[in-house]
């Protein structure tokens, strides 16, 4: 158990180790410019100069790495107009056009996304299951008919149309925008409204989905017709024996499913323009602003690597049959 | 399933001490020997349902617009790139409505005709999400079976990495590379044309939808080909000598066809919804491209004023997905009627 | 597994089985029919099933895959979904009225007053809840005690049904079971709450023979300290001969052979038990070719007319009048013996058995 | 290979009067997750470890045995869908075990298996046709327009309809896949068919069809065959020789009549004593039963010395230290067993 969960640390390493290779040769090896982005139209030879030399970029590539990594367990300089800046540990680089350390960005971006995907979850979590576990004890009536319809259409409904339409005309709900929570928990609440409805009906329908599969399933094994056959009431059948069962594999796709929405807040972010990873990112993709979005794109590999991981270990609390086999 | 040839044909004529040869054995029946194999079966059910029917030819109602974009312009009398700027008044809003001329109206600001750019906006979405789909399922199948079915490092080596790109943020990497390969593309991106930039967006969507596509489906085919390898079936081909890669092709390949069709069938959607999303976004497809998403991105800011601007891509993109994924569900539910509800 | 004892040599003999005590049914099952409306059309799974167990009592129901045995067991205990299963017919449960009982009155029936085990062990108990657990809760729906005494009574009836160790393995989870141990949870699981009735659904099957032996043993053991009426179902005619009193023989949804296990299985008067008894090989004895019956039993979606047997019957030319193509024959004695009934137009079936079935038997 | 070696045309070589098959020490060992805490050593499954066994032509020989005790393994060790870990399987004096799969392929078509699960066997994509056709094609049998005609004829031969040929396994019934998958090994024409628990997923009635077909086929073709069952019955009434296993062993083997009469290893009376038998309701007097207790140990960590000490009532000190040979101790009946003898009294009940 120990020796499985260390091996799949090692390999989670292993993956983010390779994300970041990759993606720093994608950024900073192609035979690109990217000091001459990050300096924008009105510049300067020496400015260019001082940012390639800022950047690392005139040491050879093996160094560069190297000065990254280091970056990120130690810390690095960065000079700027004769400016010296630090960036703590760990530094995941220095956006010039904002003029602050990527991962203080990141830092400040990731709070909001968080609460968006928290408090999304919560709605459909809440939803899906329940309508899913409804529609698996009604199966094959009308009422369940209508569960799987609703959730087929509103599945097959692009998520950005839907955003866009919440957005542009559900002016009944209060104007959406990110408070942090420790200043007013009500306002950070009313501001997320709209984004937590959006995000939590859109995968409503996938949860109904998948835990009304998963509870037919579970409801149809044979250790169901046995709890059954003890005469403990139907109730207790379905929501001990059956969930405790048909939930396991929901569980293992929420963990997944909460990692990508974690990296992939973008439509909702932009939309209802809420500052978060996504929106943080999509701003330096216009900007060209190749340090933080080398630094989302990692950030967002490590939440998914780790969660992940989360949900194996989960999973072996969740099956004794894993977990002591 | 049980029995669905009467045992009377059992019967063995001249072998009346065989039990199976029993009384019945004179007249041996005529039967229709001409069959169904399993997918046919399965097209069959599609056949019959009658939202798979509807939804099969609203896709291809929006396949034929795509294909007869220009013909479509050609009728109206429009194209979709001349600014009509005389139908423009001073802030912005067209002066026209739709009428015989300009059969959607006009954009707001440039003026360009709506129905025009409508039906060409059809060509991106259904070309990137349907070479996308091809890419990624080729590739996918490809990986999954030579993973699955040769194991030990190569399967060890493939399986890391199909994890190593399904554990990527792949919106992240959407917005991310095509920055990246911009530059390596057009170089100085200040100067490059905007026919320019337009094209690597584009061939830069495809690549990196291909290379996040892919992975999710070979895990699929690795895990039906390992339970396949399983089966007696694959074994009985062994023990007759049947070659490796006869069993590949000819015994594994023709069980994977389910999930392949089933996969191919809900990528469809799903990627045009993503091309659409990220073009939005500003992150995908640019001008002077028509595209559905850009029109939307574009029209988000005049929906009260035109809003018909803004409804006509939305409804299409919305009646196409929509369609493709109910068909999408017919098709799992024909191939595996397991899942029936 | 750890705790496994090492062999001692048991030499059983068994007990003789107690003769027909004529006592009042505690089971009784009168024109049961049970169907399932389909996509292909009407499974008849079962058609006017009647039969009754008294108390002390062991009922083999016998039969192919298909032949209803398992569905018209399960109808006993109410546990087919009413909304896909059609049931009519009564079933009588020490006294009770078990067809159209509420539910909240078949969760108090079931588990209590009858109790059922189950084919294969290994899924029929929750892989998420321990053993213990499972027979706790059993034990707690029928008797309101607090955990700690239910808990005692679970170790009391795991050691009971000879688990080994019974206190540690209490607090096991399935999986660390074997197959046999497993089964014996099961029963240990059914008893708890000392059911008058207890259905056994091929609870053998899945076990090897010499697991199968320990398992029959400890089914006969318990039914005679329990003194509860039985319903054994099985496919396998020496697992019959061993833990019988009367067998049923079921064939495509109907009983076709009814009485003590010695009759049936000594002079069967069915030409469906003799094709059955024909198809079976012999351990003694030099070996005989098998004389199996021809053909498959019928989709239950389309029951032969008539007699449902008639198309792989060798003796439907004796019968006249195509009787046996057209009409259904009753449940009756047919013989002299009125303890045992059959459903054939076969004139003397006691003679045609014994001049030209038994000689060629294996 | 020093033995002299006849290569046929077909490019099977054959050693002249070298058995059909023979199996010594054969072992196969599996790799499985080791159930430690933290330090998780690679354990080994030992699913066949050491057996022997000779098959001449045309003689049938049954191995039975409970769940785990190697029987499958071996089925799948003999038509090398395995390669073993050890040992040598010598079909006509040619050792086969390790030979590569080209060179493999000509004996292939000699050694035939048939299937336990009628579901599984066949693939579902294609038609009956072209599963009973495969050895045909694929080792170049019949010339293409006489394929048909042979399928045809095969089919006839299991009691199946020619005319089905290009239906589909989903249409028939357990019974019917069970004679194309029979058809199917028999279009090679085999000299040696391993039968892995042909008829125990079958109903009854059924599975004496099945047997009977197979009983008609070994007679008239003269095929050898060995037979896997765990039904004591259908081994008995099918074979010549009955070898019995237990794990990963086999712990006696004779001739059927000296094995089902005159059993000498404890595990083979136990076994015996524990069929429920029909007999006892035909006026057969009650048998004396041994039961043993438990259940067979894991394959990864057997027992030492005998396998079946910790069931065996008789075992004593050396059966934990000395691992017992396969002795002959009757007529062509051997036992591994150090106190190997006839029971006192028959155990089967003897019918009138």
């Amino acid at each position: 158990m120990l020796l499985y969960i260390l091996k799949r640390v090692l390999s989670a390493i292993s993956v983010v180790i390779v994300t970041l290779v990759a993606s720093f040769a994608l950024f900073f090896f192609a035979p690109t410019d990217p000091a001459g982005v990050i300096c924008g139209p009105r510049c300067t030879p020496e400015r260019v100069a001082d940012i390639e030399a800022s950047l690392g970029l005139d040491q050879p590539k093996v160094e560069q790495i190297a000065l990254y990594m280091k970056g990120i367990v130690v810390g690095r300089e960065y000079s700027t107009g004769g400016v010296v800046r630090h960036c703590d540990a760990p530094c995941l680089g220095y956006s010039y056009t904002l003029g602050q350390p990527v991962t203080k960005l990141i830092g400040a971006a990731l709070p909001v996304t968080v609460s968006i995907v928290l408090g999304g979850a919560v709605v459909y979590l809440i939803v899906g299951i329940l309508s899913g576990t409804i529609a698996a004890q009604v199966r094959g009536t009308s009422l369940d008919r209508f569960v799987v319809g609703t959730t087929l259409v509103v599945q097959a409904i692009p998520y950005f149309v839907f955003a866009l339409l919440i957005a542009l005309y559900a002016t009944f709900l209060p104007d959406s925008g990110y408070h942090p929570f420790l200043d007013n928990p009500l306002t950070w609440a009313s501001g997320l409204l709209a984004a937590w409805l959006t995000i939590g009906v859109t995968n409503a329908a996938s949860y109904t989905r998948y835990s009304r599969a998963s509870m037919i399933e579970a409801l149809g094994q044979d250790f169901v017709r046995t709890a059954t056959s003890k005469g403990i009431s139907r109730r207790r059948v379905v929501y001990r024996h059956g969930l405790r069962a048909g939930l396991t594999p929901v569980v293992t796709i929420f963990g997944i499913d909460l990692a990508f929405q974690l990296t992939g807040a973008i439509f909702t972010e932009s939309i209802f323009n809420l500052p978060g990873l996504g929106l943080l990112t999509l701003r330096a993709f216009g900007q060209y602003d190749l340090p933080v979005l080398m630094g989302g794109v990692l950030i967002g590999s490590a939440v998914l690597v780790v969660m992940n991981l989360v949900v194996d270990i989960v999973y072996t609390f969740l099956d004794p049959r894993v977990r002591l086999g | 399933m049980e029995p669905l040839i009467e045992e009377a044909e059992l019967s063995r004529k001249g072998a009346p001490t065989d039990p199976i040869g029993a009384p019945t054995g004179e007249s041996v029946k005529k039967v229709d020997t001409r069959r169904k194999s399993p997918t046919q079966i399965a097209l069959a059910r599609l056949r019959k349902d009658k939202v798979a029917v509807i939804c099969g030819s609203i896709f291809l109602f929006f396949v034929l617009i795509a294909i007869f974009a220009p013909l479509l312009a050609k009728l109206e009398g429009q194209d979709p790139t001349t600014l009509n700027q005389n139908l423009i008044d001073q802030y912005g809003f067209p002066t026209v409505a739709p009428n015989g001329e300009h059969w959607f109206g006009v954009e707001p600001r440039l003026g360009r005709d709506l129905f025009a750019r409508w039906v060409y906006g059809a060509r991106p979405s259904l070309i990137v999400a349907g070479s996308v789909t091809v890419i990624t399922t080729i590739i996918g199948v490809i990986v999954g079976l030579v993973a699955g079915f040769l194991g030990g490092w190569i399967d060890r080596i493939l399986s890391w990495f199909i994890d190593f790109v399904l554990s990527l943020p792949y919106l992240l990497f959407a917005i991310a590379v095509p920055a990246a390969l911009l530059a390596v593309f057009v170089g100085n991106t200040e100067n490059a044309g905007n026919d320019e930039v337009a094209q690597v967006r584009f061939y830069s969507l495809i690549i990196v939808l291909s290379f996040f596509g892919w992975a999710s489906l070979a895990r699929l085919i690795r895990g039906e080909v390992l339970g396949l390898r399983e089966r007696e079936f694959i074994a009985a081909a062994k023990v007759l000598g049947v070659p490796t890669r006869k069993v590949l092709f000819k015994e594994l390949l023709p069980n994977l066809v389910a999930p392949i069709v089933i996969s191919v069938s809900m990528a469809l959607p799903a990627y045009i919804v993503t091309e659409a999303g990220l073009t939005y976004l500003g992150v995908g497809l640019t001008e002077p491209t028509p595209s559905w998403g850009l029109t939307i991105a574009a029209a988000q800011n005049w929906y009260r004023a035109d809003p018909l601007y803004l409804w006509i891509p939305v409804a299409a993109i919305t009646i196409l997905v929509l369609a493709l994924s109910l068909l999408g569900d017919s098709i799992r539910d024909a191939f595996d009627p397991r899942t029936r509800r | 597994m750890s705790d496994q004892t090492t062999g001692v040599p048991q030499t059983v003999s068994r007990v003789p089985r107690a003769a027909a005590t004529g006592e009042e049914a505690y089971l009784e099952v009168t024109d049961l029919q049970v169907q399932f409306p389909t996509a292909d059309g009407l499974v008849r799974a079962v058609q006017g099933l009647s039969y009754s167990v008294p108390l002390r009592r062991t009922l083999a129901i016998v039969g192919e895959s298909g032949s209803g045995k398992s569905v018209s067991s399960m109808a006993v205990l109410g546990l087919h979904d009413r909304r896909v299963a059609r049931i009519t017919g009564s079933i009588k449960v020490g006294g009770r009225e078990v067809v159209n009982m509420s539910d909240k009155d078949l969760e108090g029936f079931r588990g209590g007053d009858a109790a059922m085990i189950f084919q294969d062990p290994q899924s029929s108990l929750h892989p998420y809840f321990t053993v213990g657990n499972q027979i706790i809760e059993s034990y707690r729906a029928h008797n309101n005690v607090s955990k700690r005494v239910a808990k005692a009574r679970a170790i009391d009836m795991l050691g009971r049904v000879g688990i080994p160790n019974p206190s540690r393995r209490v607090d096991q989870y399935p999986h660390e079971f074997s197959g046999g141990m497993r089964q014996r949870a099961m029963i240990a699981m059914a008893l708890v709450n000392d059911p008058k009735l207890l259905i056994a659904d091929e609870p053998t099957t899945a076990l090897d023979v010499t697991v199968q032996a320990q398992i029959l043993d400890l089914i006969a053991d318990l039914q005679r300290d329990f003194g509860s009426a039985v319903v054994f179902i099985t496919h396998d005619l020496g697992v019959v001969a061993e833990i019988a009193d009367d067998i049923l023989v079921m064939y495509a949804g109907t009983a076709v052979e009814h009485g003590p296990v010695n009759k049936i299985l000594g002079e069967p008067l069915h030409p469906y038990a003799w094709g059955l008894l024909e198809s079976i090989p012999a351990l003694t004895g030099e070996p005989q070719p098998l004389h199996p019956i021809p053909g498959s039993p019928p989709s239950l979606l389309a029951v032969p007319s008539g007699c449902p047997f008639h198309p792989r019957c060798e003796f439907k030319d004796r019968v006249p009048d195509d009787w046996c193509t057209t009409l259904r024959p009753d449940l009756i004695p047919r013989t002299a013996d009125l303890g045992r009934t059959s459903r054939c137009h076969l004139k003397d079936p006691d003679k045609v058995f014994e001049t030209e079935v038994l000689p060629r038997l294996p | 290979m020093t033995a002299a070696t006849t290569p046929a045309k077909s490019g099977v070589r054959s050693v002249p009067g070298a058995p059909l098959l023979e199996l010594q020490n054969v072992k196969m060992h599996f790799k499985a997750k080791g159930e430690g805490f933290l330090a998780r050593k690679t354990q080994w499954v030992q699913a066949v470890d050491g057996v022997d066994l000779t098959v001449q032509p045309g003689e049938t020989i049954g191995l039975v045995g409970e769940s785990g005790c190697g029987k499958s393994t071996t089925a799948r060790l003999i038509t090398r869908l395995l390669e073993p870990t050890a040992g040598e399987i010598r079909y006509q004096g040619v050792d086969i075990a390790h030979m590569s799969e080209r060179k493999l392929r000509p004996y292939r078509r000699e050694i035939q298996l048939i299937f336990q699960d009628p579901y599984s066997s066949l693939n579902p994509r294609h038609t009956v046709g072209t599963i009973v056709g495969t050895a045909l094609r694929t080792h170049g049998m019949v010339p293409k327009s006489g394929e048909l005609s042979r399928v045809q004829e095969l089919l006839e031969v299991v009691g199946l309809n020619p005319e089905h040929y290009n239906r589909y396994p989903h249409e028939f019934s357990g019974g019917q896949r069970q004679r194309i998958g029979i058809a199917r090994a028999l279009a090679a024409r085999p000299k040696i068919i391993v039968a892995d628990e042909p008829v125990s997923a079958l109903d009854v009635s059924i599975q004496a069809q099945v047997m009977n077909l197979l009983e008609n086929l070994r007679k008239e073709l003269g095929i050898a065959f060995v037979f896997i069952a765990h039904d004591l019955g259908v081994v008995r009434h099918f074979c010549d020789r009955v070898a019995v296993m237990y794990l990963g062993r086999v712990v006696e083997e004779g001739p059927r009549d000296a094995l089902y009469l005159k059993p000498q290893h404890p595990y083979t009376q136990a076994l015996l004593s524990a069929v429920p038998d029909i007999g006892v309701v035909r006026g057969v007097p009650p048998k004396n039963r041994i039961r043993l207790v438990g259940d067979v140990p894991s394959p990864v960590d057997p027992p030492s010395g005998c396998r079946f000490r910790t069931r065996c009532w008789k075992a004593q000190d050396i059966c934990a230290t000395d691992d017992p040979a396969l002795i002959e101790r009757a007529p062509a009946q051997r036992v591994a067993c150090h106190f190997a003898e006839p029971p006192a009294e028959s155990i089967l009940a003897e019918t009138a």
